[in-house]
């Protein structure tokens, strides 16, 4: 039995700071979505939301927020939450739906309007929320455990700040090609190494934003996509959702410690390389095969470890692997070839789907100037908090 | 200017000077520790479930990594708005014996530049901040020699 | 090909008020469930937690958090919200999980720590959150919404509050038999006379309080319960989750308006009968099969409405059901075996997983002092804020 | 003593007296009405979408079913906590040329016992509260003929 869904549409709202309602840029995203499918909305037999813990109920139920928007029309409707892997979840939720066969058309919608400034925690006094006691305890922002992932890396693998800087070089001058990103000019390593630290060692420039933005996705099973003119459509092939394995030994955001070691030996492999072989297993594809990878670029930093987590290369080679140019456009596996969390800034319920939209356009050869030729297979990657992680493999 | 002292999370830490320890908590049936303690159930997916002790953590240990925050984090943390932001270093800190990473601020006065991977510090009682009625203690973590 | 899946296991945290933290009551629910089951949490290849709002972080990825206080062991993982319907979406997710063939067992948890008093929606100032607006606005408790349901009834179809009386006292005699509710003791009707009018014409004992609880199920492929032993266990034959049409001509929970009917036609069926009849239509039988129904019974009088929204009579005609005692123990189609919300109180995202545990242990034949005797097919249902609300049929 | 009056919601209600009416809009697409108002985007599944215009709802309009609260609400509704609490009616009023239900409070002095399904009542404006600097104002119900 084939696993494979197709993706029947694919559609965006820009990202920026709009100063309007995510229910909004949700809707836009999903109409054109639709448009980009031909499919009418009446048609949807389920509607899957990836919620946003901002915005008060209609964030919780996002999917229900959406269905109402666009016109109620009797979808079954999930909404799911799963941190930065929530867009993720929301299209692995979307495609067992249409495995299991209770739908043949599912529409998916993540949209998000940012706070000012840092993520923070829900108001209140809960000293059984990690997230709250970070902020409390540590002053522990999300840009600290980049900055400490970073220190780590240029210890153990001898990465320099130069290193970090070119990731954003690479990722600015793919983000200038898309109308959809919110930053869209190059940018040199001079003009980040100029820009103010934020926490050490990593610089305004190496840590992405947050942003407003939407994205969605219409899918549907096979049979539907032929019936629908479209015998060769983008399909995915895979969705990892895995957590993590006791002992969870990386430090993983919003934790004050790793689990110990002490009774229990970890896992062979990390949370993230679990997380990217889950979806290979399930792809029946492994890294070499890959055309072109997105991957979560919280920070420059971080781009270079998702390239080991991914097999892109051996451990700690990253930099080395970005020295080369084989990440870069034209290169052997572009990454980011959207301009990445760098030029889009993030806006956690869509970016895991932004990704996957990325990937849609790549492999349909529709992606204008930032096309890597002959695209035949990608991967998307993110982590969040609380175990969250996720792997979208798309094929051709 | 008598304002209580009192542990910013209860049952964390205890003790003064160089009794100082963090607290975690250990499983009586396979030995998994952990910190923040665990009080209702063990962690470890292979384990039917034992009583949790409390037992003191290591109180030396070598530096995984170090940040600092060079903006002022959002509430919950607890700064005067008024005063110039002043940045707090921000410490990993790996324990040999318990296998596991511990995050904490550095003692006041330490900033990035004394630190390298591998130094050895130690666990120490500090403030993290201070209301009308009350002074919050936490955890810092020390260099062992400070060059 | 069966779209049933099978219920290996089924557990609950009492109700009640107990002053701990929702991770340890789903923690109990859970390993109560894997117990039944007989099934080892490493076995497990994904969980699905159904989110509380409340509790911040480790609330809004329910799904997570307990996989995470279980013991990470690698396992897939979803976090749906639905608000009452958490939990059959919850459900629902697991299924179509199983039925894609993507996982053989999956554990699904429920719980909740409410807070005192009546909900109310998360601090700020959001005049684009409805549930936030009805507060701000109108002082509209969900109460407030019950009240206006039942006067309608009285005025519509000649409910009495007699009626509504005998609600109460019919559940809470079942309750009083169930080890798991929080209110065990019989009422009589004087007793719900004499208690405060809330919202009128509804008193304090014809409305369900707000109660810590959790409920959790181990779901399987039927091959799986095969190998494993259980070769004719509960079936989940039916989850319905779908939202309303346009437009929705019924005041709905948090709305300050239904939609105008004036330029589209409303509907054939009302939202709560689109419920049931998509749970009739998938599970291919009719309301006449039912041996039981576990209904929403967020007030007394809402219980009347489900007897008509679920077609176990006509519409107003369930007052006249009631005093047959057609759904009382005995009777031809018992209602609420469990004591319903009336004895619980509601835990909101464990409380529709609650529900199909019922169902499990009344089609099993281990209800006990409870038992509806013979019972073959059963249905759940429930409806949410914001157009949620769910059906679940199981037979056996 | 001298408050602003502010809407407690901008645009969803306005005029004096006689003319006061509760707004919403209308899709000049498919004819769809909206209360509380779309402005962005037509509800009608069926509907492409067209200019949303800001439309008056009827006056006046049935009882569709009543209620009171016995209670204070929790905030966000604002109450004196210090005052004993006085039960506000809650009316779902039923306008016929838009085939909706409306809620809203009736006007003070009216009881649940007042009052009666199908009964005739028309929107007048009100106010919700009251703080330092401002009288948040409303829509309330009325009947329209006080027996
Ligand atoms: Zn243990
Ligand atoms: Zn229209």
């Amino acid at each position: 039995m084939s696993r494979d869904v197709a993706v029947l549409g694919a559609g965006m709202h820009p990202w920026g700071k709009w100063g309007r309602s995510f229910i909004e840029y949700g809707t836009i995203a999903a109409r054109t979505a639709l448009e980009d499918a031909g499919v009418d909305w009446r048609d949807v037999q389920s509607i899957v939301g990836a919620d946003t813990v901002r915005g008060g109920y209609p964030g919780y139920v996002a999917g229900a927020t959406f269905a109402k928007a666009l016109g109620w029309q009797g979808a079954r409707v999930t909404s799911v939450y799963a941190a930065c892997a929530s867009g993720a979840q929301a299209i692995n939720t979307a495609r067992t739906q249409i495995l299991s066969g209770l739908a043949d058309v599912v529409l998916v919608v993540g949209a998000d309007a940012a706070p000012k400034g840092f993520f923070r925690p829900a108001g209140g006094d809960r000293q059984d929320d990690p997230d709250w006691l970070r902020f409390r305890v540590l002053g522990a922002t999300n840009p600290a455990y980049f900055g400490l992932y970073a220190r780590r890396r240029m210890a153990v693998h001898g990465d320099t700040l130069e290193d970090f800087a070119q990731v954003k070089v690479k990722n600015a001058a793919s983000g200038a090609l898309n109308p959809y990103a919110r930053y869209r000019k190059t940018v040199t390593a001079d003009e980040v190494a100029a820009s103010a630290v934020v926490a050490d060692p990593l610089r305004l420039l190496d840590i992405c934003a947050t942003s407003d933005g939407a994205a969605a996705l219409v899918l549907s099973s096979m049979d539907f996509a032929r019936r629908h003119g479209q015998p060769d459509p983008v399909r995915i092939r895979a969705v990892s959702t895995v957590t993590p394995q006791f002992p969870q030994t990386v430090l993983d955001l919003p934790d004050i410690a790793t689990d110990s070691a002490a009774a229990v030996e970890p896992p062979g492999r990390t949370f993230r390389a679990s997380i990217a072989h889950a979806a290979y297993e399930e792809a029946g594809i492994g890294p070499e095969e890959l055309s072109l990878a997105e991957v979560y670029d919280l920070s420059t930093a971080l781009e270079l470890q998702w390239y080991e987590d991914l097999g892109l290369c051996a451990a700690g080679e990253g930099a080395k692997l970005l020295r080369e140019g084989a990440t870069s456009p034209g290169g052997r596996v572009p990454v980011n070839s959207s301009g990445g969390l760098a030029s889009f800034g993030e806006a956690v319920p869509a970016q895991a789907i932004a990704q996957v939209c990325e990937l849609a356009w790549q492999l349909r050869g529709t992606a204008g100037e930032r096309q890597v030729a002959g695209a035949r297979a990608g991967i998307t990657a993110n982590q969040g908090l609380f175990g969250h992680g996720s792997a979208v493999v798309a094929v051709r | 200017m008598s304002r209580t002292r009192t542990p910013v999370v209860a049952d964390w830490f205890s003790g003064e000077g160089e009794n100082f320890r963090l607290l975690g908590t250990q499983c009586g049936d396979c030995g998994a520790v952990f910190f923040p303690r665990e009080d209702a159930f063990c962690r470890n997916p292979g384990c039917t479930g034992g009583e949790l002790a409390e037992v003191p953590l290591s109180k030396r240990g070598r530096i995984w990594s170090y940040t600092d925050g060079r903006y002022r984090p959002p509430l919950p943390y607890v700064s005067d708005p008024d005063a110039a932001w002043e940045p707090y270093t921000l410490l990993a800190v790996e324990l040999e014996a318990e296998r596991m990473v511990v995050l904490g601020q550095a003692v006041p006065g330490v900033t990035t530049a004394d630190l390298e991977v591998g130094m050895e510090v130690e666990a120490v009682p500090g403030v993290l901040n201070e209301d009308a009625d009350t002074t919050w203690t936490t955890w810092h973590f020390k260099p062992v020699s400070t060059r």
